[in-house]
């Protein structure tokens, strides 16, 4: 087995989980986390196939991908932060209550 | 095996003892404050000691300066994360007994 | 030589997962606090020993930027701190 | 035998990313996504990704993480997640509630079950495409430096780059939408402590010298303009933590016109070369390592000043609302 290939797999288990925390958690920071998650799952799963495409070097075009991608999930997460909080001082509401 | 190498392989060795020391302490120590003192002392040390371990195996110079800011930065660091951990953890035991089982 | 720094970077990983015991048992904020100051240390060591094995001199830029940064991460708890206690709410 | 070094650090992401989503606390999932961000940084590290290791450990060192514990003062400490289910265990008396209850949530393992074995599944039968490693490779000499990716954010796809700065400022705007365009006022909570002080007068020309050796070396090794931009933002934040509000003390349109600097000069340099009879963005072979050095300068400096922009902003956060109290 190789090094990418586990990591390959993982990046797929980690974007479920991801995926399963921004379902299934409540509280927005977790929901925000919970995307971060998916994002850093998306960029293994690159970062691993230009590993395995290398020749004399990795692959550079996904590993510019991954840079400009993990700035716009910056940025993505601060905009998102900012939403958080700002609900949370107008309502004090921390999560989506629709149950009630 | 050239005699660097042994010096490495002796330096990461008791760097790694120094590692699992703060691990212990960290996870069997009674209350906080011997936590952080495992933690902040023993573990810089080992890191200091892996440095100059890998300094010595990498051998440039220019190399081994960074090696030294990280280490040193590292110690800076952790010493004020250390004196701030401590000094909050104080702060709240004052006023009232019994708050350290708080969970 | 290899193997002295697989086995010593697998050991430090190790290190990283027992502390996590730390975290989750607790009781207090401040040990949460002081196992990522564990974290950060043993990752920088591990990055040293990584460097050392693939020889690779650019993983000494990672571990200083995660140093210099890390002095960000303290201030912005210290503040934190600061304001949960004017607050009366010392609980993070 | 290296396998088990990945082996572990795959365990050791998984285990802290599930970790930070089940945990009952908040500081407690923060901090373990600061411990996640480490263990990617060290996957990326294992994968031969150097550029994108430094970007992660900048950002979940230090900007992402510095923003969520900021976040930390506003949100209560117990996480009500634990709270809420007991409570509404609680209060559905009948059994028929707690079915209804249950029912989504085994639908929802089992979807998340089938979807990841999907996933797996997919990953693992990527058809090997061979990528475009050769076509780096052979452009790298007209790209005008030496380090391929470098080439790529700068040269080959420099409009993947140019929208980035874009996007960064687009956050701005929308946090100063979310929040209201404040004046930001003097933080002198870190300013009192003499420690602190001293720490961020040490810091800050260490931060500006790292950052602009991370630039520089981004011509022919890892680093570059993004990475030395988290750097730089980090010195207007600890300026800021500091009692030192960077955007309070320079005139308003000195602030505006350094956040959109990077942006500006890209697209007035790519018209310029365009009117010349080049595509967009597409540099003259003779300077095109000094333009992209420009470039990438500029680009540094505006992202670092819209970083610290949003952290101020988010960080000047929770007084608004008590003016408003007040007022009303």
């Amino acid at each position: 087995m190789e090094a990418y290939q586990i990591y390959s797999l993982t990046s797929a288990v980690l974007f479920a989980i991801g995926i399963g925390g921004v379902f299934a958690s409540k509280h927005f920071i977790k929901k925000i986390i919970a995307t971060i998650i998916m994002g850093g799952g998306v960029f293994l799963a690159f970062v691993s196939f230009a590993e395995r495409d290398a020749l004399n070097f990795a692959d550079p075009v996904p590993h510019a991908l991954v840079i400009t991608g993990i700035v716009v999930a910056v940025a993505s997460g601060a905009f998102a932060l900012a939403l958080a909080r700002r609900i949370y001082q107008l309502t004090g509401e921390e999560s989506f209550n629709n149950e009630k | 095996m050239t005699i660097y190498e042994v010096i490495t392989v002796i330096l990461l060795l008791v760097g790694c003892f120094f590692f699992l020391a703060g691990t212990l302490g960290v996870l069997r120590f009674p209350d906080l404050f011997s936590r952080l003192h495992a933690l902040t002392k023993a573990d810089n040390l080992g890191l200091g000691f892996i440095a100059a371990g890998m300094a010595l195996h990498i051998a440039s110079p220019w190399a081994a300066v960074k090696i030294f800011f990280i280490w040193f930065f590292t110690l800076l660091a952790s010493s004020t994360s250390c004196y701030l951990i401590a000094r909050f953890q104080r702060e709240q035991d004052q006023p009232g007994k019994g708050k350290e089982d708080r969970e | 030589m290899d193997v002295v720094f697989i086995i010593v970077s697998i050991f430090l990983l190790l290190n990283i997962a027992l502390g996590l015991f730390r975290i989750w048992r607790g009781p207090t904020v401040a040990d949460r606090l002081l196992t990522t100051q564990l974290f950060g240390t043993t990752g920088m060591a591990v990055l040293l020993v990584l460097a050392g094995y693939l020889q690779e001199l650019t993983l000494l830029n990672v571990a200083i930027t995660f140093n210099v940064l890390a002095i960000l991460l303290v201030i912005g708890l210290f503040q934190v701190w600061k304001t949960r206690k004017e607050r009366s709410d010392d609980n993070i | 035998m290296s396998i088990l070094i990945d082996g572990l650090l795959a365990i050791l992401a998984i285990y802290l990313a599930l970790q930070s989503l089940l945990a009952p606390r908040l500081s407690q999932s923060v901090f373990l996504f600061f411990a996640f961000g480490l263990a990617l940084a060290l996957a990326w590290v294992r994968l031969g990704a150097v550029d994108v290791a430094i970007t992660e450990a900048a950002i979940a060192a230090g900007f992402l993480g510095v923003l969520f514990l900021d976040a930390l003062r506003d949100f209560s400490s117990t996480i009500s997640e634990k709270h809420n289910n007991t409570e509404a265990i609680q209060s559905s008396a009948s059994r028929k509630k707690i079915k209804t209850f249950l029912l989504p949530r085994l639908a929802f393992g089992v979807g998340l079950g089938l979807f990841l074995l999907i996933s797996l599944e997919a990953i693992w039968q990527i058809p090997q495409g061979g990528g475009l490693t050769a076509a780096a490779e052979s452009m790298l000499p007209e790209s005008g430096v030496e380090h391929p990716v470098t080439a790529v954010l700068l040269n080959f796809r420099a409009y993947d780059t140019w929208l980035e700065i874009g996007v960064i400022l687009l956050g701005l705007l929308a946090i100063f939408v979310t929040g209201g365009i404040k004046i930001y006022t003097k933080p002198d909570v870190v300013a009192k402590d003499p420690l602190l002080r001293q720490v961020i007068l040490f810091f800050t020309p260490v931060l500006f010298l790292f950052g602009a050796f991370l630039l520089y070396i981004g011509k022919s090794g890892p680093g570059g303009a993004f990475q030395a931009a988290v750097l730089w933002g980090a010195i207007g934040i600890l300026l800021h933590l500091g009692g030192k509000p960077v955007f309070a003390m320079i005139p308003r349109w000195v602030g505006q016109l350094v956040l959109i600097m990077g942006l500006g000069f890209f697209l007035l340099m790519g018209f310029v070369f365009m009117s010349g009879g080049a595509t967009l963005f597409e540099y003259p072979k003779a300077y095109a390592g000094t333009l992209i050095l420009i470039v990438e300068t500029l680009a540094a400096i505006s992202i670092a000043a819209a970083l610290t922009a949003i952290y101020a902003n988010l960080n000047q956060m929770k007084e608004e609302p008590k003016e408003n109290e007040s007022a009303n």
